[in-house]
């Protein structure tokens, strides 16, 4: 595409995507560093998450400022307008991405003061599928690539599993053991708000879709796990 | 009326009235054209009927003489005087030219002795053009004593009968034998062979005219002499003799004038002489020189425009040098500077006024003030210029400040936001731009002054002027006036004469106006 | 060459010199930098050259107005007693023979009294020459010196260049009202004169017209009669005509061209119908004396009735023809000046071209026609070539077309051409007509740019 | 944003244009309904210079098409061929087919006169006649001879007022000229003199360039109103007025049409990469 | 405020507030009646309320896609702009209130097959309390009023108090009998969406105080609760 | 977006106003900073109608500062008190200061002229001399004698274009007349007219009206380069223009300022009811 004749517009517009970027990494560090700190029972980083999201939620603020702005006094048309309201819709999940991950982080916290449960590997595994998946709708965000946004958006389905199996391993032990209920408690929050962030991922990645293509990617997710197969009803 | 009936129904209403309403329409072109025809041909009636009388006084015919320039009668006690001396010239001037040319006049005709007949005889030309003879000696002095040919234009009447405009004639030759029967009191009679008889009788007797006085002229010639037939016994015919003939007989022709004499201002008898001076290549016809050499004068075929040309020209010097400035700064006094306030308009309504003031108006002024109060020469180009530059300063006026308003107010509003001054816009901008249009108003003002006769009348121009003048307080008079006094002349040669001086007015306008519009199409500038 | 032609064409050198002299001087004050002064060099040389040419200039036009009546007039002093009293006249004659005997022309007599007068003015003129040449060239110098020594970054030049400009162009303006001024002031003058010897009422309302008779004193009856109404009703006889042949002829041409003619057609007829507005008059005068005026005789002869070949008819034809054109173009511009929305609007509607035309076209342009119909008028009133060529002498009350009749015009014409004394009512009738000419006209023209300028106003 | 044609309804792409439409799943074949005019190969030019190239599109009827593109785009053009104003410059030629109601306008019997009736105009500039409010609005009425009695003239002129929203305005001054009305009411009585003949199409050529944006907001909501009766067809300069107004637009461009569909569709995800440039202020 | 003089867009704009309205009432229907399916355990209401997400679902989208349309469009300024862009915000947070309230009656249909817990009184007041949160905001909203908004957003703290004393309470029941352990959980999860539900409440008068005000709520909001106060870390 | 001054470095309330508006905390009273332009009392009578009422101002450097409001509002006519172009008005009458660097323009001695080579102004039509683009550009230093030699004035020349973003457009046709050119192109190359002669302050009087909307791009694209080195004052009938070029708006209603601010407050949230209205496109 060619670039705007005014030129302040186009810079506008690439400032809106570099805080989309920036934004993005700050929320992927912050979830796997946060499932990092589970795994290693770091206070000290899950301190550091917590601080971090700060940033997050005032670059959301500041890039919805931006957009009311550009709304305002730019009145982005087509394409650009598409840009504009992704930007936004985005920001809002990378937000809470970045809330989930300081929650994430505080509950390590509470978490590394008590007796360590043995699915550190599940949850590793989990950590890093989420991770991943939120790489690579950021990249696709980056390079506008529909593919594999829609490669993410196809993929939870993994994250979803990883949750499910998660969900039913902390069950047993706390049957197993009540002392463990506290902890495993929080660790099923944990699991939970990594299925969360994988979701918002897919969001991500539908809003990609309609940026470049202008449509909604079908309603209809296929999604295989019904609420009825696990114990654990699924959270849309 | 979303209603579909309704639409229907309007639909209908629309169509039923077409009809009389494209028919309305052709009615309503067609006048408009025919308008336009109406006043085209009024133009072509115009420009036609003056080309058509004015077309016969571009030609002029002249008469060829052979002088002989005796220093005794050219230039009567001339002695050694040398040429060139004021003793010389003196005596050229009392050289009596107009007889050296009746001399020659008279050697082309010998027969004839009568002093009626040879006053009608000289009355072929006019007796003015001597002067002009004269002039040739003072002019080239080696021509004394010497045989040189002189040309003159033929008497008006003449002219005007050789272009065929005083009579019809009927030429028959060699028609049949004549013969000269008696001629002892004048009255001759001649024996016409059958053949003569027979033109004679075919040319006069289908109308059945007599030979009367207020009858067409037959007149017979052979034999260098010419007679007029009065009547007709058998195939002997009185006759009067208007020329003497050398012979008793020979083969006539015939020549049939058929406005009677009495009707005419030339004679029979001048008409054989011309005839034949015309057969004998005397009188030649030739581009009419006089017409644009000449000055007035009170003779039709010595009457030239020059003089009254070079007075337009001087009137329109002044004219222009007067009104064009101050009409071009007025202009822009009121264009670009004067605040509007009630002086201004009252300006800039008097100068619509006299724009529209009769021009005659310009003459009484002129009358008024400049010869009444100021004591200015009457009928000079200067007074004739500023009446005319008065008369033209709103035109000028007023075409300007078109052509100023025409610059845009945004070439205004540039330069001032460029910070240039108010002097500055109009000079450098606003005044180069509008030239073309101020130049273009000026000459059509200028050619409308050129054309303007009344308020000339009114400051004496209308005066007989003979000479040219040479300075803006000689008098003169200018081409429309002088068309206005020969136009009003009784004698029919003046109407040519005007004619053609209407077409020399008409083409100095054309020029001036083709000037206009080149400038015009040349810079035009549109917005 | 005289002294005054030397003194004027130094003066000029000066004046180039002094434009020149100021320019450098600016440049040298600015140190080569025209952004340190308030005006650009130019103009402090224009400063310095108006200071310099602009009063000497005045002054040797001065002396060119009024060097002579003021040289006269100190001459006039030593005159002796018994020639001082004569009668003006004399004294003007007299002194007239003694300048041209003081400049070497022909006098028309001379006597020792012109020889004296004429050295007394030879010596007062050359006296008075070279003073003003001397005073001129010092006043030409002293604007040099204060010009250039005024110069500096700070000279507001161009605004001292600039209020002389305008104020010559101020004075330009000032002649247009000069020439209203003495138009209405030398009628008006000269009609007192005719109305203190025939009485205005007889003027405007008499009805018998015949001022030839009063040409010498001891003639009976030596006012004549001055009834101008006779002359009224042939101006408005031969106005009717004309108007009547020209103001359908020329709105329907206009209407033609500006609608209906495609742009040949247009670019064909608009030139040759302005042709027929720059002919002169006097051509339509002498078309209609010779060629319309025995066609209208030779016309009538042959229906069986004599008529002169001087008629109005003749005259009111032709001066139709004349104004054809100045209808048609006037009309044309007001037409023009419809905007196309308008028509645009009707042609949206589905109205035809002669419905746009008549009920939105010409509606709009009614009151510019109006205006322009009336200018017509006034013209007609005014023509006097044709009238005076073809409509005759003859100040007849008829409203019949084909007698001849004679107009205001024409006997203005009449009065004043040939010999004329110029205070016998003969004479100043004429400009009696000529006021009534002016302030009819005047009306009219009034009405009619009134009109007009509502119209365009609408429209800008 | 209530009762929207669908793209499916809006403008459709000619026969031609569809199968390279087809790829596109909002855009395929869709049944024809309602189509008002037809445009096939209209072609304009003046005098050797051709200004439009074989545009091809149809427009529906009760809806608002706005036509957009940069300055010389053709799009003015094109409009005046819809009720052949063309025809009253000389040096125009027009060739193609243009429908209305599957009738040929530029058939050689088809008389632009009553076609004008038809087809109401709408120009740049107010441009009431010079006369009072009444006669403006009665004109196309009295030369059409529509109205049979002063009674029903009357009839048409209130209601024409009352449709374009004036009538309240001026009810009281019918007999004052109609140039004495301001620019925004000017134009809402050229509109009104414009519906008083019934036409089955108003066009539109930029009819708010002229005004402030308060007046144009007016007209906008006017022409907002009319779209349930007419098939209205709007040139504007302005994106956004094109984006307020029309249901479906159509974009010019070199005199060629480049794009046609839905509004909505036009400003949120255009097809055509030079419509893209032209909405988004891009090179082009 | 006068009205719009293009009727259509005045039009439009309060289409976008009507449906924000209808949404509204759904999400809160559904909230109330989730809280009902889980203290009546009853399965069907629960199927029900699953069901009826999927309107407020395509409400939102519809939503989003009239705000793109209006953007595109109509190019909202000022107080119009505020409002398109917050009942874009509002219609999301609804849409997640929905899906919230969903998930509820997903636990609810497995708790009603499983052992009932004696905690339904606490679960019915914190509902009540929510819903009420949310009753409030949606009427400031209709209303636009500032204060009422503000109450809301101050008034949050009560929630986080009843959700603190009912995941104390859910530890306890889990740690006394293990057979208990996987209903407390979908409990835990339960109290954890309802207390969700009311920060989405307290996001939308945030958004309120935004369209009337053309200001930011301060960003300190005064939440009385700490992360190291009760067992469970504070999200967000 | 980048370097936009916050509405504290924006337009200043005079001290009058400032009293009434330190309620709002966002207009508090700031310290004076980098004001080029004040206008105090500021009136303008036409005859005897009087156009602008006690406009009192301050606009700050290097920013461009956008007048809207509707039509005959006073906008353009307080554009005009700035150079003093209303002088050139018969009628027109000024009264009160306008300060320029803290110079008051209005008073006695100061001269019209060389203050509008200080105060560029830009017309809303085109209006390029009908003289070769070279000499357009290069007249103003012509007459103010800013050049000392061709070179100089060539370098003025190039620069100028250069800075209009013309130069490479016209470079090979300097000769040929600045009429030539397109629309767009005119309104640069007076724009580099108006820059040549070295302006504080560049005045525009709806620049981009006579323009498409791509030409029109390029101009606001011009305008946000100049913004740099210029006090730019821009009147703007388009809202949407104003949004997108100005930092600064000022809101004229009925001949007087209602409101003025940093352009984002005033398009996101205005605090005067008029403004508000004006803007959303509501009955004002």
């Amino acid at each position: 595409m060619s670039e705007h004749i005014v030129k302040s517009f186009g810079e506008e517009l690439e400032q809106l995507s570099a805080d989309i970027a920036r934004m993005g990494g700050q929320a992927e560090s912050m979830v796997a560093d946060s499932v990092q700190s589970v795994i290693r029972r770091d206070p000290e980083l899950a301190r550091e998450i917590i601080a971090r999201d700060q940033r997050v939620d005032d670059a959301q603020a500041d890039l919805e400022r931006k957009v009311i702005r550009l709304f305002a006094l730019r009145q982005p048309m087509a394409s650009d307008l598409r840009a504009t309201f992704a930007a936004l819709k985005i920001s809002a999940d990378l937000e809470r991405i970045g809330d989930l991950a300081k929650n994430i982080a505080k509950r390590s916290r509470v978490l590394s003061e008590a007796e360590a449960l043995p699915v550190a590997r599940g949850v590793d595994q989990m950590g890093r599928a989420v991770s991943q998946q939120l790489k690579n709708v950021l990249d696709a965000y980056a390079h506008s690539h529909v593919d594999k946004a829609v490669d993410v958006w196809t993929s939870d389905e993994e994250i979803d599993e990883h949750y499910n199996s998660l969900f039913r391993e902390l069950l047993t032990y706390m049957m197993e053991d009540p002392r463990m209920i506290s902890g495993a408690t929080h660790l099923l929050f944990i699991a939970k708000n990594l299925e969360r962030i994988g979701d918002h991922a897919t969001n991500i990645a539908e809003v990609i879709y309609f940026v470049v293509t202008g449509e909604n990617l079908a309603k209809d997710r296929p999604k295989t796990n019904t609420v009825e197969a696990g114990p654990e009803p699924e959270e849309d | 009326m979303t209603d579909a009936a309704q639409d229907i129904s309007i639909k209908q209403a629309v169509e039923a009235r077409l009809k009389k309403r494209h028919r309305a329409e052709q009615r309503f072109r067609l006048y408009g054209l025919s308008a336009i025809l109406l006043a085209l041909a009024a133009l072509a009636t115009l420009i036609g009927s003056i080309a058509m009388q004015a077309a016969p006084a571009f030609t002029a015919w002249e008469i060829t003489l052979d002088v002989d320039l005796d220093a005794s009668r050219a230039a009567p006690g001339v002695g050694q005087a040398l040429p060139g001396s004021p003793e010389f010239e003196a005596a050229v001037r009392r050289g009596s030219y107009a007889g050296l040319m009746q001399d020659a006049m008279r050697d082309r005709f010998p027969q004839i002795e009568e002093r009626s007949q040879l006053r009608e005889l000289f009355g072929l030309y006019t007796s003015v053009s001597s002067s002009g003879l004269m002039n040739r000696v003072l002019d080239n002095p080696s021509l004394l004593d010497r045989q040189t040919t002189h040309t003159i234009p033929v008497s008006d009447d003449v002219d005007r009968y050789l272009k065929g405009q005083v009579t019809g004639i009927e030429r028959v030759r060699n028609a049949g034998a004549a013969q000269l029967a008696l001629a002892d009191d004048g009255a001759a009679s001649l024996r016409l062979n059958p053949a003569l008889l027979d033109a004679i009788q075919s040319e006069a007797g289908e109308e059945g005219f007599g030979f009367g006085i207020d009858d067409p002229s037959v007149i017979v010639r052979f034999a260098d002499g010419a007679a007029r037939i009065t009547g007709l016994q058998g195939d002997v015919a009185q006759a009067e003799i208007l020329t003497p003939f050398a012979a008793g007989a020979g083969e006539a022709s015939l020549l049939v004038l058929e406005t009677p004499e009495a009707n005419r201002l030339i004679s029979d008898a001048q008409i054989v002489w011309t005839e034949t001076l015309r057969d004998a290549g005397v009188i030649t016809r030739g581009f009419n020189t006089y017409l644009f050499t000449n000055t007035d004068s009170r003779e039709p075929e010595l009457a030239g425009v020059l003089g009254a040309l070079v007075g337009s020209i001087l009137t329109m010097l002044v004219t222009m040098f007067m009104a064009v400035p101050v009409g071009v700064f007025t202009a822009l006094y009121l264009e670009e500077y004067a605040p509007r306030t009630r002086w201004t308009d009252l300006i800039e309504v008097n100068i619509n006024n006299l724009a529209a003031v009769p021009s005659i108006v310009f003459g009484l002024l002129g009358l008024a003030v400049f010869i009444n109060f100021f004591g200015m020469p009457r009928s000079a180009p200067l007074v004739g210029g500023m009446v005319l530059a008065l008369m033209t300063l709103p035109t000028v006026i007023i075409s300007s400040r078109a052509a100023l308003k025409a610059v845009p107010p945004s070439i205004r509003e540039a330069a001032l936001g460029v910070g240039a001054s108010r002097t500055q816009t109009v000079f450098s901008h606003v005044l180069p731009l509008a030239m073309p249009g101020i130049m273009t108003g000026s000459i059509i003002g200028l050619a409308q002054a050129l054309g303007e006769t009344a308020p000339l009348l009114m400051i004496g121009m209308v005066a007989f002027v003979a000479d040219t003048p040479n300075t803006f307080t000689d008098p003169s008079t200018v081409m429309p006036v002088q068309i206005y006094m020969w136009a009003l002349n009784p004698e029919r040669a003046w109407e040519a004469r005007s004619a053609a001086a209407i077409i020399v007015l008409l083409s100095l306008m054309i020029v001036m106006n083709a000037i206009a519009v080149l400038l015009r199409r040349r810079f035009e500038r549109r917005w | 060459m005289s002294v005054s032609h030397i003194v004027a064409l130094i003066l000029l050198v000066a004046t180039a010199a002094a434009y020149y002299r100021g320019r450098e001087r600016a440049m040298t004050v600015a140190g080569g930098a025209p952004s340190r002064l308030h005006s650009m060099p130019s103009y402090s040389g224009y400063y310095v050259a108006i200071l310099t040419g602009l009063p000497a200039f005045a002054l040797l036009m001065l002396y060119a107005v009024f060097g002579t009546p003021l040289i006269d007039m100190a001459a006039m002093q030593s005159l002796p007693a018994n020639v001082a009293s004569a009668p003006p006249e004399q004294i003007e004659l007299f002194m007239r023979d003694a300048r041209a005997l003081a400049f070497g022309e022909q006098p028309s007599r001379t006597s020792a009294l012109h020889m004296d007068m004429a050295d007394r003015i030879a010596g007062l003129t050359r006296i008075a020459t070279w003073v003003v040449a001397l005073l001129t060239l010092a006043i030409a110098g002293a604007g040099l010196y204060l010009g250039q020594s005024q110069v500096s970054t700070t000279l507001r030049a161009r605004n001292r260049v600039e209020t002389v400009v305008k104020g010559v162009l101020l004075l330009s303006s000032v002649i247009a009202i000069l020439t209203t001024l003495g138009i209405v002031l030398s009628l008006l003058f000269e009609s007192l004169r005719f109305f203190s010897a025939v009485s205005p009422i007889e003027f405007l309302f008499g009805l018998q017209w015949s001022p030839q008779i009063a040409l010498r004193e001891d003639q009976v009856g030596q006012s004549g009669a001055f009834g101008a109404i006779p002359l009224f009703a042939g101006t408005f006889l031969i106005t009717a005509i004309a108007m009547t042949v020209a103001v359908p002829i020329g709105l329907y041409a206009a209407i033609y061209l500006s609608e209906y003619a495609t742009r040949t057609q247009r670019k064909v007829f608009k030139p040759l119908l302005e042709i027929l507005a720059g002919i002169p008059t006097v051509v339509y005068g002498f078309f209609a004396l010779l060629t319309v005026g025995p066609f209208i005789r030779a016309i009538c002869e042959a229906a069986g009735f004599g008529v002169p070949t001087q008629s109005a008819l003749a005259a009111g034809l032709v001066m139709g023809i004349m104004i054809i054109p100045f209808v048609s173009s006037l009309s044309d511009d007001v037409i023009n000046a419809v905007p196309q929305s308008l028509r645009d609007g009707a042609y949206a509607m589905g109205a035809t071209k002669s419905e746009t035309i008549r009920q939105v076209v010409f509606p709009a342009a009614l009151p510019g026609i109006v205006g322009a119909v009336l200018l017509a008028v006034s013209r007609a009133i005014g023509e006097t070539m044709i009238v005076v060529m073809a409509a005759g002498q003859a100040a007849k009350l008829t409203g019949n077309p084909f007698e001849s009749v004679t107009t205001i015009t024409v006997q203005i014409v009449t009065l004043l051409t040939g010999d004329q004394e110029f205070d016998s009512p003969k004479t100043l009738a004429a400009f009696a007509l000529g006021l009534v000419l002016f302030i009819v006209t005047l009306c009219l023209n009034v009405i009619a740019l009134r009109v007009v300028q509502k119209y365009r106003e609408k429209y800008d | 944003m209530t009762d929207t044609p669908t793209p499916a309804e809006g403008i459709q792409p000619p026969k031609g244009l569809r199968a390279a439409m087809e790829e596109n799943p909002t855009h395929g074949v869709q049944p024809k309904r309602d189509m008002k005019v037809r445009a096939r190969d209209v072609s304009v030019f003046y005098g050797g210079k051709q200004a439009l190239f074989d545009v091809a599109v149809d427009i529906p009827d009760r809806t608002v098409t706005a036509l957009i593109g940069p300055s010389g785009c053709g799009k003015s053009t094109f409009l005046r061929t819809i009720n052949r104003m063309n025809d009253t410059i000389d040096t125009a030629r027009t060739t193609g087919v243009i429908e209305i109601d599957g009738q040929n306008i530029y058939e050689k019997d088809v008389d632009p006169v009553p076609l004008r009736a038809r087809v109401g105009m709408v120009f740049q500039k107010p441009n009431p006649f010079p006369k009072s409010i009444f006669d403006n609005v009665a004109y196309g009425a009295k030369i059409h001879g529509i109205a049979a009695n002063r009674d029903q003239l009357e009839e048409i002129v209130e209601n024409s007022l009352r449709r374009a929203g004036l009538w309240e305005e001026v009810k009281d001054r019918l007999d004052q000229p109609g140039t004495g009305l301001s620019g925004g009411q000017q134009q809402r009585l050229v509109i009104a003199r414009a519906i008083a003949v019934s036409p089955e199409v108003i066009l539109m050529d930029e009819p708010c360039s002229a005004l402030d944006p308060i007046a144009t907001a007016r007209i906008e909501e006017l022409i907002d109103e009319l779209r349930e009766n007419y098939c209205i067809i709007i040139v504007t300069h302005s994106m956004a007025q094109a984006a307020r107004v029309s249901q479906q637009t159509a974009f010019f461009h070199l005199g060629k049409l480049v794009e046609s569909g839905a509004t909505e569709e036009m400003f949120t995800k255009p097809r055509d990469e030079r419509t893209q440039d032209y909405i988004t202020g891009r090179y082009g």
